[in-house]
């Protein structure tokens, strides 16, 4: 006998999908009352995918047969689309609901013009339903448009404020996402000529590694990797991000980023895991030792609190490309690094929106004469420091766990006889060591003796949304077996 | 006859890459646009050879209607917001003769300098011969012709495209409506729309065209979506005909824009999406899945999808081509 | 001798022959979109991709003896659909750009991040439709 | 007979690459963008002969919409560039166009 509510499985799936949509679309017909759909929609959303995720950890215990499939209109592959539940799509549903309940209750506080509420909450909403599609999509080709869904939004939003900065930075963004997406779809264009299916199971079943799955591998890869600012393909992250209003910062920097790198670990656990080869991990690896030492370095240089947040992205970024030659050797380990992911987003996105409140009170972000206005808000200084301490891997914290998970594997290496490891293990520890250095950068003017000055008067969502966030991060350790666990139920994946 | 379609073939992909070739070495960047448009042309008869007459369609009315006119338009308000800056704004610097600003007089795009040669074209060679050498290995696979064919019967069209666009794989085209509507929203945050800029056309010839032309486009757009379920032709060929036919009367007119009221506006624009949505929502609750119909139901429902998303279409396309948000919007 | 003129005539089948020139395209679009600085070449140039990936496309769904694949030309139809979205808003995009600083290119080298940011969620800070008004006060260079 | 229909489609091919000439020289826009509208011409006698050639019907529809919008793209130039003025006046384009043509335009 099947355990209780899985028969509710599929029609929940295309329920979620269905509702957050209907929440957009209604957001867009209606912009009135856009903020109010917005918040309701959050709502039901964020409860959606919290029950949805119970009855899937409740129905699928077994990890073979966890994945639900559902066939959009009746029409199975490799005629129709499918999509596509799994433990790992459950993981990042969950976290998306998170930060995008946070991020919808921030804006209640942050967008207030009247106009500009019209513009940003439908924006915001299609971000938020393009997110959830991808994270359900089964199908290559779906899996474009959905992104194209994803990156269209977010361009919109880190160009809605009109300033020059933020527009050049959106131009940047918008050149590189329409690249990257093409490079996406020219590889998805391989696979369809060479097996004539676009289902990733089938497709799956059907890879070997000949010369079409290489270049196929090449482009897609390249591609998300220039959506997702893995070094060396980052240039365009900082200005994009750090120049956006602050939820929006919040949700690239925690969200959009996180899509196209989930999207690179499904496709090499699953599509091409036959071509990855320890010379290619060794590859990826070094690029992820660059990411950190030169994200750090632009992170300890920045003169703004959100150019800094911004570059700490790409610096973060580089512990997951530095995973994956310790997946190579040990296969369970990109379970650690969707669960870093994971601690990562929820750290990044609350210092993102302390960061929002902290230029709002000011009317600046320049770190230099932000002492003041650090000094009158210990509330924010506080969500800075907890946010920070878990990007940082404190212990106690999530992201302790996680980059502790994360040296355990990278001693495993080295004790495996590589020695090549002891490089990951140094790139992993010294990478906190980085992150220490510029978040004490971040909160140090508070400790300094001086003036303060708590500036523009800040409302109640906009003060308290980043510490509940941030505390929700820092407690994210707690909730570690029960995410990798989680993770374990994805069939296909070691 | 083979070996003339053969020689068709090569004389065709030989202009399309020596025009796409200019296109991008152009300084001028009319001409620049003037390639691309005549790409578009080329493509179509592309598209012809390789027997998809459905994106012959869609080529010929986007590319002859839609994105001529707004690269078009886009230069010209490139050139008059240059020449506004250049002549005396109190708050502009004045221009200076190397920096950025010189390098947009009258639309000039001066070559780049050869630092970035050697290693672009590197790059672009390994890209294009890894792409050809796996090309070259594909095998003759058959692809999904096959299942389509098994189940036309059940689709509710005559046409085969029809079905996989609006039946079997619905989804990505509910996306594809969602993505011009994002596009669109994208476009609106920017800022209100300022005029369009355009100078006196004297003489009977423009209002004549445009009496005789406007209505014949509206009953060829008509037409073709209404050939979509048994023919080439569908909701995006019609709307883009739509659009185009809209975009020619925005342009008679530029600086009496039609004041539409907000909310109908949304609504419009919205409508394709909604009423898809509608439809596939309770297709959920009926049991036949999201996005899918009953059978006896599927042919009125698609025609009313596809009614609802043309005019969507042809509406959001003349307002991107416009590209502010209308002054109603805001109200 | 026949068998040579099969294997040409094999070669200049469309559906190797329309590939292969997609793949050209998409090459010279990666070309020019690296080369050319101006933002309306560089969109121009990611369009010539795109055309390139739908050649290729079409291209593969048109090999073999029987009708086209009907699911590929389904695809190029979406695709399309979404460059032209894509396009029309990047142009509106540029259009803004040139608006707030006066050039349209996007020069090489590492952008400046210590720009000031405005924060629309201060009061002083209103969308007050044109955003010409805006324009002088931040002007830079790039 | 489908040969014919071919062999002409081929040369109309070959007109519009030899006309391909008057858009790259210019000198002016207007030669430009005239020489783009005879393509527009030019493509739908070639569509409708490749209707006839590969008997395919559906290609007199795209022929009928091309020759439909080729206007637009003609009505978006004539708006913004007016109809022909003398060379002096403050309105005429500022385009280098006569130094373009002369300018080695190749960057290889």
């Amino acid at each position: 006998m099947s355990p209780p509510g899985a028969e509710w499985l599929p029609a929940g799936i295309a329920g979620l999908v269905g509702l957050s949509l209907a929440v957009a679309v209604l957001a867009t017909a209606w912009p009135r009352q856009a903020h109010r759909i917005g918040l309701l929609g959050a709502l039901a959303v964020t409860a959606w995918v919290l029950v949805l995720s119970a009855v899937f950890l409740n129905a699928g215990p077994d990890p073979e047969t966890a994945a639900t499939r559902v066939a959009l209109g009746g029409w199975e592959a490799p005629l129709g689309l499918m999509l596509h539940l799994d433990g790992l799509s459950v993981t990042l549903l969950v976290l998306t609901a998170v930060v995008g309940l946070a991020t919808s209750l921030y804006s209640l506080g942050y967008v207030h013009d009247r106009i500009e509420r019209r513009q940003f909450w439908p924006l915001w909403l299609w971000l938020w339903a393009g997110l959830n599609m991808l994270f359900l999509s089964g199908d290559a080709f779906n899996l474009y448009i959905t992104l194209e869904v994803v990156s269209l939004s977010a361009v919109a939003l880190v160009a809605f404020t009109g300033t020059a900065a933020a527009v050049s930075g959106a131009v940047r963004y918008l050149l590189v996402n329409i690249l990257g997406s093409l490079s996406f779809l020219m590889g998805v264009v391989l696979l369809f000529g060479e097996h004539g299916v676009l289902d990733l199971v089938l497709l799956e079943a059907r890879t070997e590694a000949g010369p079409t799955e290489r270049m196929a591998a090449v482009l897609m890869t390249a591609g998300l990797m220039l959506k997702a600012a893995l070094f060396p393909l980052h240039v365009w992250l900082a200005p994009a991000h750090g120049s956006a209003p602050a939820p929006v910062s919040a949700v690239l920097s925690g969200l959009v980023v996180t899509g196209s790198f989930y999207l690179i670990l499904r496709l090499w656990l699953g599509v091409f895991a036959p071509l990855a080869t320890p010379a290619f991990g060794i590859l990826v690896g070094l690029l992820g030792v660059g990411a950190l030492v030169w994200g750090s370095l632009q992170a300890l240089r920045a003169g703004r609190l959100k150019s800094i947040v911004a570059y700490s992205t790409v610096a973060q970024f580089g512990y997951l490309l530095v995973a994956f030659p310790l997946m190579l050797v040990d296969p369970g380990t990109w379970r650690v690094v969707v669960f870093f992911t994971v601690v990562h987003a929820l750290a990044k996105a609350s210092v993102f929106l302390a960061a929002g409140t902290l230029q709002h009170a000011a009317g600046h972000d320049r770190l230099a004469d932000l002492g003041d206005v650090l000094r009158a808000r210990p509330r924010m200084v506080f969500a800075l420091g907890l946010a920070g301490v878990s990007l940082m891997g404190l212990p106690f914290t999530g992201g302790f766990i996680a980059k502790y998970l994360l040296l355990e594997a990278g001693l495993g290496t080295v004790l495996a006889g590589s020695v090549i490891g002891v490089l990951w293990v140094l790139a992993i520890a010294g990478g906190g060591l980085l992150a220490a250095a510029y978040v004490l950068r971040m909160v140090a003017p508070s400790f300094q003796r001086g003036r303060a000055d708590a500036g523009e008067t800040v409302s109640l969502w906009m003060d308290w949304v980043p510490l509940g966030l941030a505390t929700v991060a820092a407690l994210a350790g707690l909730a570690g077996t029960l995410t990798l666990n989680t993770l374990a139920l994805t069939p296909g994946a070691p | 006859m083979n070996g003339l379609l053969v020689l068709f073939d090569l004389v065709l992909l030989a202009g399309i890459v020596g025009v796409a070739w200019r296109c991008l070495a152009s300084t001028d960047l009319f001409r620049a646009v003037v390639l691309f448009i005549t790409f578009g042309l080329l493509l179509a008869l592309a598209w012809v050879r390789l027997e998809a007459p459905d994106i012959a369609l869609a080529e010929a009315a986007i590319g002859a209607g839609i994105t001529g006119a707004l690269l078009l338009v886009t230069l010209e308000r490139l050139r008059s917001i240059m020449a506004e800056r250049r002549s005396g704004r109190p708050h502009s610097p004045p221009p200076d003769p190397t920096g950025p600003h010189a390098l947009l007089r009258a639309l000039h795009d001066p070559l780049p300098e050869h630092r970035t040669f050697l290693p672009a074209l590197t790059f672009a060679l390994v890209v294009g011969g890894l792409l050809v050498t796996a090309l070259w290995h594909q095998p003759q696979s058959v692809g999904l012709e096959p299942v389509v064919d098994a189940h036309m019967d059940v689709s509710g069209v005559d046409h085969p495209i029809t079905a996989v666009l609006l039946n079997f794989r619905a989804y990505d085209t509910f996306l594809e409506l969602a993505i011009v509507l994002i596009a669109l929203l994208g476009a609106w945050s920017l800022g209100r729309h300022d005029l369009i800029p355009a100078r006196p056309a004297p003489g009977p010839i423009l209002p004549g065209t445009l009496r005789l032309l406007v209505p014949v486009a509206v009953v060829t757009g008509v037409y073709v979506l209404w050939a979509g379920s048994h023919a080439p032709g569908g909701a995006f060929q019609a709307g883009a005909i739509l659009g185009a036919a809209g975009i020619l009367l925005v342009l008679a007119r530029p600086r009496q824009l039609p004041m539409a009221p907000g909310g109908p506006l949304r609504l419009g624009i919205s409508a394709g999406v909604a009423l898809f949505l509608l439809v596939g929502l309770y297709g959920l609750a009926a049991g036949h899945g999201f996005l899918g119909y009953a059978e006896a139901w599927a042919y009125p429902l698609i025609i009313l999808i596809e009614v609802a998303a043309t005019l969507s279409i042809a509406l959001t396309l003349v307002a991107l081509f416009v590209a502010g948000r209308p002054a109603g919007d805001d109200a | 001798m026949n068998g040579l003129l099969e294997t040409v005539a094999h070669t200049l089948a469309p559906g190797l022959l329309y590939p292969t020139g997609g793949a050209i395209l998409f090459a010279l679009g990666l070309y020019g979109l690296i080369r050319r600085h101006h933002l309306v070449l560089r969109i121009l140039a990611l369009n010539i991709m795109g055309s390139g990936v739908f050649m290729v496309l079409l291209g593969v769904a048109a090999r073999g003896e029987g009708p086209p694949d009907p699911v590929a030309q389904a695809l190029t139809l979406t695709g399309i659909v979404v460059a032209v979205s894509a396009t029309a808003f990047a142009l509106a995009l540029v259009v803004h750009l040139t608006r707030l600083t006066g050039h349209a290119v996007m020069l090489p080298g590492p952008p400046d991040d210590d720009a000031p940011v405005e924060d629309i969620s201060r009061e002083e800070h209103h969308a007050d439709g044109g955003p010409a008004d805006r324009a002088s006060s931040e002007d830079r260079p790039a | 007979m489908s040969v014919f229909y071919l062999a002409a489609a081929l040369f109309l091919l070959g007109t519009i690459l030899l006309g391909l000439i008057r858009v790259l020289r210019g000198p002016g826009s207007g030669d430009r963008m005239l020489a783009a509208q005879l393509f527009g011409t030019t493509g739908v006698t070639i569509l409708l002969l490749l209707s006839l050639a590969l008997e395919e019907s559906a290609l007199v529809d795209v022929a009928l919409v091309f020759a439909l919008l080729a206007v637009v793209a003609a009505v978006a130039f004539v708006r913004q560039h007016g109809l022909p003025e003398p060379p002096d006046t403050p309105t005429h384009r500022q385009h280098p166009e006569s130094t373009e043509s002369r300018e080695p335009n190749d960057d290889r």
